[in-house]
């Protein structure tokens, strides 16, 4: 069939172009809202950008650097001295070094101090990085060393004292109302098949939600063109609860996550993600 | 220096299908930072890929390409163990230019 | 209850300073302790300031329960809530519903990225399905959908409505919805507005 | 696909300078800034980008595949893939009815290379997203909505 001409002068070309293709937008419309944005998740899946990043966090683990000239090479996350595999899987756990239980961001900054003689508060100055501006360190090397957990089991222990402790208090912080708006996280996180506008989410007293919520931090998210580590999910979750800001890496935080990732145990990392 | 491309190039049975993500801000000139000033558009404007010394794709792009690119195509007359050669240039003249073998 | 929470406070940093030792038993956590764990993991931010985390008694009781407290606490809760309704000073319980839908579309106020000068929305999509043409809806709160369409325009409707927005633990203790009215979120006006919303008939949310 | 002269011209001294610091060699410069429409790129209609992509007119075609999602659950990245199956197909151009200018993308095809291709565009609002193929200097048109949402609790 030839094809019909329309001419290009005429400003009816995109009012056609849509009248023409309303029948196959609207044919293909019987899927339901929630089923198109499976869809358009689906679709993001393949060209993750966090990709760009896993290189140069590798550069950044391996380059000695900071005030000791050191690497991260010898930096323990829990499996010995340099072992990343799998070890972001393992994680938040307790530390004899540091007599704290530690999440990766938490081991990280530990590992920066200690191995390689950066102040602290340099480091935990401005981990996230704002829109416009280059990945932070702590971000690039993240999503480095998450990488290394892809396709393992949650396995976050519970057995030292203070990790059972580190559940307890992040139990009680996600049940937290307060604020302005009496939100806790548990308002949002606490029922199955809940979403705010079209975003699902997931229920950490449910062990599959959990799993599957945990084991996709950290993701690149589009809407920041940026990727994003668990540290900032906690931290822009209590934005959005009207809280005060949680301090990077503060017990608390990490509390919350050792409580997140006990729910999710037996779920399979699929990290660094790509999300909305 | 901007950073490395990511470039996937596999021989198929309908040609080499070849996966680029590119590290580029890809500022649209209409946003404005915490101060209320217009951030300067800034965007990959030309991409090229070749293939022994012959051009395969030449894109021209404006700044509504998505920040960190992706392209996705495929081409025919390569072969596994054959370089793909993968270079943008943005409007502010800085370039970057990085290779894949044929998988 | 601010005088509780004050209490808190000192014996958190209290226990801060003694550091490590607060926790090296293998008993579970007390709740004092844990408070103390989380007051030290927040700081002030913008407008947003380490004083939330002080809880009303509301927060620390349905916290407590897990939102689900036993009856008497219940009935105790929701007549304190029902106490704090201000209904509108002039009688007048409709305002403009287009303005209303810009609030039920609005998400910002009160966070840190946020200005005291910040006009706080309502985001009442977030939660709620309202108008038939916005498909970027929450489920956590019931479809409001033909809200004014099914309900009319009644003395006893409009008066529920209102003590619903003004402060929801007044007919449902420990909701999750926000106290527009009892916690300054949305002014009498706004309030309004949102209510034309919901019950002009010429609003979307009846189309 | 030459811009304007005058464009050239005064984008010349830009050009020149960043040579002079290494980035580019001046023919190198010169060579890209000619290879990026200008004109084009500044449209603000469907109609308007294919006047200055040098068509005079576009036929609805049946034989441009696009895939692209009826909703995008953020309008930064929206997935679009063009297929076409025209013969003699040159170019393939990606337009977003709505952003504020209406082109996104253009990609030449030489023989040998399937007339195929996939990327990710931003969309500043809902807006109907056209697939332009040249193909034996003809354009062709093909048009779907895609519906943007708003997301998230604090915006």
């Amino acid at each position: 069939m030839p094809p019909r001409v329309i001419a290009v002068r005429s400003r009816a070309l995109a009012a056609m172009a849509v009248a023409l293709f309303a029948s196959v937008a609207s044919a293909q419309n019987s899927n339901s809202t929630m089923d198109e944005i499976a869809r358009y998740r689906q679709m993001l899946q393949e060209g993750n950008p966090a990709e760009l990043l896993i290189a140069r966090g590798e550069e950044l683990w391996k380059t000695p650097r900071g005030p000791n000239n050191a690497s991260l090479e010898k930096c323990d996350l829990g499996l010995g001295p340099g072992v990343i595999k799998g070890a972001y899987a393992r994680l938040p756990r307790y530390f004899a070094d540091a007599d704290q239980v530690l999440d990766f961001e938490g081991r990280l900054v530990y590992c920066m101090v200690t191995l390689q003689g950066f102040a602290r508060a340099d480091v935990v100055k401005s981990p996230f990085s704002g829109t416009g501006q280059r990945q932070t360190d702590i971000e690039s090397i993240t999503t480095y060393v998450v990488d290394q957990s892809r396709g393992m089991k949650i396995d976050v222990p519970q057995e030292h004292p203070k990790e059972k402790a580190a559940f307890e208090r992040g139990r009680y912080l996600f049940y937290m109302r307060g604020g302005p708006y009496d939100f806790a996280c548990s308002t949002c996180h606490g029922a199955d098949n809940q979403r705010i506008r079209l975003q699902d989410l997931p229920n950490f007293e449910e062990t599959e939600a959990a799993r599957l919520a945990f084991a996709q931090w950290p993701a690149y998210r589009v809407s920041q063109g940026a990727l994003r580590t668990m540290q900032w999910r906690i931290n822009d979750c209590f934005r959005q609860q009207r809280f005060p800001e949680p301090v990077f890496v503060s017990q608390a935080t990490i509390d919350l996550i050792t409580f997140l990732g006990v729910r999710a145990n037996g779920g399979t990392m699929d990290s660094p993600s790509i999300k909305r | 220096m901007p950073d490395p491309m990511r470039i996937r190039a596999n021989a198929l049975a309908d040609g080499v299908d070849v996966r680029v993500l590119m590290s580029h801000e890809m500022e649209t000139g209409q946003r404005k930072d915490g101060s209320g000033n217009i951030v300067p558009a800034h965007f990959i404007s030309n991409v090229t890929v070749s293939h022994s010394g012959k051009v395969v794709l030449s894109a021209e792009w404006g700044p509504a390409i998505s920040k960190n690119p992706y392209l996705q195509f495929k081409f025919h007359g390569g072969s596994k163990g054959d370089e793909v050669t993968v270079t943008w240039v943005d409007n502010k003249g800085e370039t970057r230019t990085d290779k894949a073998v044929i998988g | 209850m601010m005088k509780r929470s004050r209490t808190l406070l000192a014996g958190a940093v209290l226990i801060v300073s003694f550091g490590g030792c607060a926790t090296s038993s293998s008993a579970p956590p007390t709740e004092q302790e844990t408070l103390a764990v989380i007051r030290a993991g927040f700081r002030d931010r913008g407008i947003a300031t380490v004083d939330r985390l002080n809880q009303t008694e509301l927060q620390a009781t349905c916290s407590k329960y897990h939102n689900n407290p036993p009856q008497d606490v219940r009935a105790h809760l929701e007549k304190a809530a029902l106490a704090t309704v201000k209904y509108p000073g002039d009688g007048k319980w409709l305002g403009d519903f287009k303005q209303g839908e810009r609030i039920a579309q609005t998400g910002v106020g009160l966070q840190w990225t946020d200005t005291a000068a910040t006009v706080n929305g309502g985001n009442c999509y977030a939660c709620h399905r309202l108008s038939k043409e916005e498909i970027a809806f929450g489920n956590i709160g019931p479809s409001l959908y033909h809200y004014g369409k099914t309900r009319g325009t009644s003395d006893e409707t409009l008066r529920y409505t209102w003590g619903k927005i003004w402060n929801t633990h007044a007919y449902k203790a420990c909701s999750q919805m926000p106290r527009f009215g009892d916690a300054g979120i949305l002014t009498e006006g706004q309030i309004k507005d949102v209510m034309a919303l919901l019950l002009d008939p010429n609003s979307p949310v009846n189309k | 696909m030459l811009a304007k002269r005058r464009d050239v011209v005064r984008l010349g001294g830009l050009f020149a300078a960043l040579a002079t610091i290494g980035m580019l060699t001046e023919e190198e410069a010169l060579a890209q800034q000619q290879a990026w429409n200008k004109a084009a790129f500044e449209t603000k209609n469907p109609r308007d980008t294919i006047k200055a992509l040098g068509g005079s007119s576009a036929a609805e075609s049946k034989d441009i595949t696009m895939t692209v999602p009826d909703i995008a659950e953020n309008g930064a990245v929206v997935p679009v893939a063009v297929a076409s199956r025209i013969p003699g197909t040159q170019n393939i151009y990606i337009l977003v009815e709505k952003n504020p200018n209406t082109l996104a993308a253009g990609f030449t095809l030489p023989q040998g290379t399937e007339p195929s291709i996939s990327t990710r565009v931003k969309m500043a609002q809902t807006s109907n997203v056209l697939a332009v193929v040249k193909a034996n200097d003809q354009f062709y048109v093909a048009s779907r909505e895609v519906k943007v949402t708003l997301g998230g609790c604090g915006g």
